[in-house]
């Protein structure tokens, strides 16, 4: 088995593109008392000054890269230019570090000094920490958000309102609720036959109570012509009452209509 | 142990709807007796001092901030002013003449909800509960209060400007209404 | 007139979030000494009586219940109680002590993966994105929110425990944290 399938086998750096699409360089494994891991990783620690690279030898790791183009026919081109790229920035990065220099080299970002891998116990005195607040923090209750900020849109100046305009007010109101009625000269004659369709019309066979279904009745011989109506279509049978303990219901027998119209001439 | 009137009143900060003191004395474990001795003395004690106020409505209890504070409440929470006066007054002009009158007689006549209304003219005292219409559902009924007499400035209900008497007869007793129609 | 004590009062109660005394200020028309000050003598007065009290959370002022009736006003609301897992724990407190933070750092740190926490305390809206580091792969940069603050009962993020003085990298906290934990 050749030794770069092997180095492949390394959780730290997957092979290939990453999910940033960028190109990884090969899973080189660096070991020394500074650093262990990957050259990948080894460039990510000295980019955000996590690892002293004055202490990290770079000449194995040069030597390595070659032995590793050398070693591989199948050298995929792309993955040894990722790697190339990495160890230059190392080496510049060193150079740079063995070269006094009066200014220090400018940092694009400041990164501060991360604790070492995995959760020490600092962390955890502080997760027990905000648990505690945040149950405490269930212990008091607030006033609930949207429904209070509806209820306050009231701010109605009253200052420069008068009885007079609450007066206009309800005439408009009224005006609005009901047109005026066209007042009616004389009493019109009235066919049975149309006030049973009337009624016929507006019977379901869902009981619905007797103003529901005398509801276009708007004077008192309204009523009593629509109540007449009722009562010979419950003759007839195409109408039924139902009398519960507080109202009176209407509904219809499921007949075809024809007959209907038929008894009420007859 | 906190007082019930305390108790209450902690119930009351974290509702901003109404609720009764059924409601309240299943969550304290009072009686309601007790819990209606608690909310007298809170309305009270509130009505003493400070800026809040307890209110009944739609047969339940909730807090608001006193009418003397509107202006600093508005100034906070910028409301939209234009939008909600007419419908207000609608509704204010509804309940002064036909008093006392049910919500869904006062929706009838606007054909539009009042519940709004309602609430926020009785949390400005312009409005209050005038008890229970003895009909199937016992409707609360509604009624302006001495606050908007003096408000208008008006010493009774007798004040109110006079409307086209045509007009006056309207739907809330639909048979009333229609007979004097037929004449 | 009402006492600037009441006026502000009343502006908390309807408020459903903090407000700053700037706010108070501006809407009440005093200077934000005075509303200072009426905060001030305020919040002794909740605190020596009645079942509410002033809380300076995210960075304002606002009023809750007091903790001992947290039973009766359970009994009425029926909260339902959200727990964080120990997971998500983690990831919040590795992103509220070392904000603004990647993923890949929070994953280092922990040593395990963070998608799923970062999502749900997003979700929470405890966490949110505060832009990208300017380094190869743009990655996110994620940090807490106010609603963290007023979830774990903060002012600001200097409040943050100071068990561990260590873990501060964040400039703004780590001057207060640090001057608390040498006295």
């Amino acid at each position: 088995m050749p030794p770069r399938l092997e180095m492949r086998d390394s959780p730290d750096v997957p092979h290939g593109v990453t999910a940033l699409g960028v190109v990884a360089p090969p899973p080189l494994q660096i070991s020394c008392p500074a650093f262990e891991g990957s050259l990948a990783m080894l460039f990510a620690c000295v980019r955000e000054h996590r690892v002293d690279l004055m202490e990290v030898a770079l000449s194995p790791v040069c030597e390595a890269y070659l032995a590793y183009l050398v070693s591989l026919p199948e050298t995929d081109l792309d993955e040894a230019a990722a790697a190339l790229a990495a160890l230059a920035y190392l080496l510049e990065r060193k150079a740079w570090l063995l070269i006094p220099v009066p200014e220090p080299e400018p940092e694009p970002y400041e990164e501060p000094d991360l604790p070492h891998p995995g959760l020490d116990s600092d962390y955890h005195l502080a997760i027990d920490a905000l648990q505690t607040w945040h149950a405490e923090r269930a212990d008091w209750f607030f006033r609930d958000g949207e429904a209070a900020v509806t209820a306050y849109e009231l701010p109605y100046r009253l200052e420069h309102v008068s009885a007079a305009d609450l007066a206009r007010e309800f005439q408009r109101v009224l005006q609005r609720a009901k047109p005026q009625e066209t007042p009616i000269l004389s009493r019109p004659r009235r066919s049975i036959a149309d006030e049973l369709r009337r009624v016929a019309d507006r019977l379901s066979p869902e009981p619905a109570p007797l103003w529901q279904v005398l509801g276009y009745a708007e004077t008192k011989s309204d009523c009593v012509y629509g109540f007449l109506a009722v009562l010979e279509l419950v003759r007839l049978g195409q109408a039924r009452v139902h009398v519960a303990e507080d109202a009176v219901s209407v509904s219809a027998v499921l007949a075809p209509r024809a007959a209907v119209l038929a008894g009420g001439h007859a | 142990m906190p007082s019930p009137i305390d108790r209450t009143l902690a119930l009351l900060f974290v509702s901003t709807s109404p609720i009764t003191s059924l409601e309240i004395s299943r969550a304290l474990q009072l009686t309601e007796g007790q819990v209606e001795q608690a909310l007298e003395l809170l309305e009270t004690q509130l009505a003493e001092s400070g800026p809040l106020q307890l209110l009944r409505l739609a047969g339940g209890y909730q807090l608001s901030t006193k009418a003397e504070y509107v202006n600093d409440v508005a100034a906070l929470l910028q409301p939209e002013r234009s939008k909600l006066s007419r419908s207000l007054m609608e509704v204010l002009a509804i309940i002064a003449y036909r008093q006392p009158i049910t919500t869904a007689e006062i929706e009838e006549i606007r054909g539009a909800s009042c519940d709004y209304g309602i609430r926020a003219l009785a949390e400005r005292r312009l409005i209050e509960e005038k008890g229970r219409r003895p009909t199937p559902g016992r409707p609360m009924l509604y009624g302006t209060t001495d606050e908007f007499l003096h408000q208008f400035k008006m010493d009774s209900l007798a004040d109110l400007p006079a409307v086209a008497p045509a007009l006056f007869a309207l739907p809330v007793a639909a048979a009333a209404v229609r007979e004097s129609a037929e004449h």
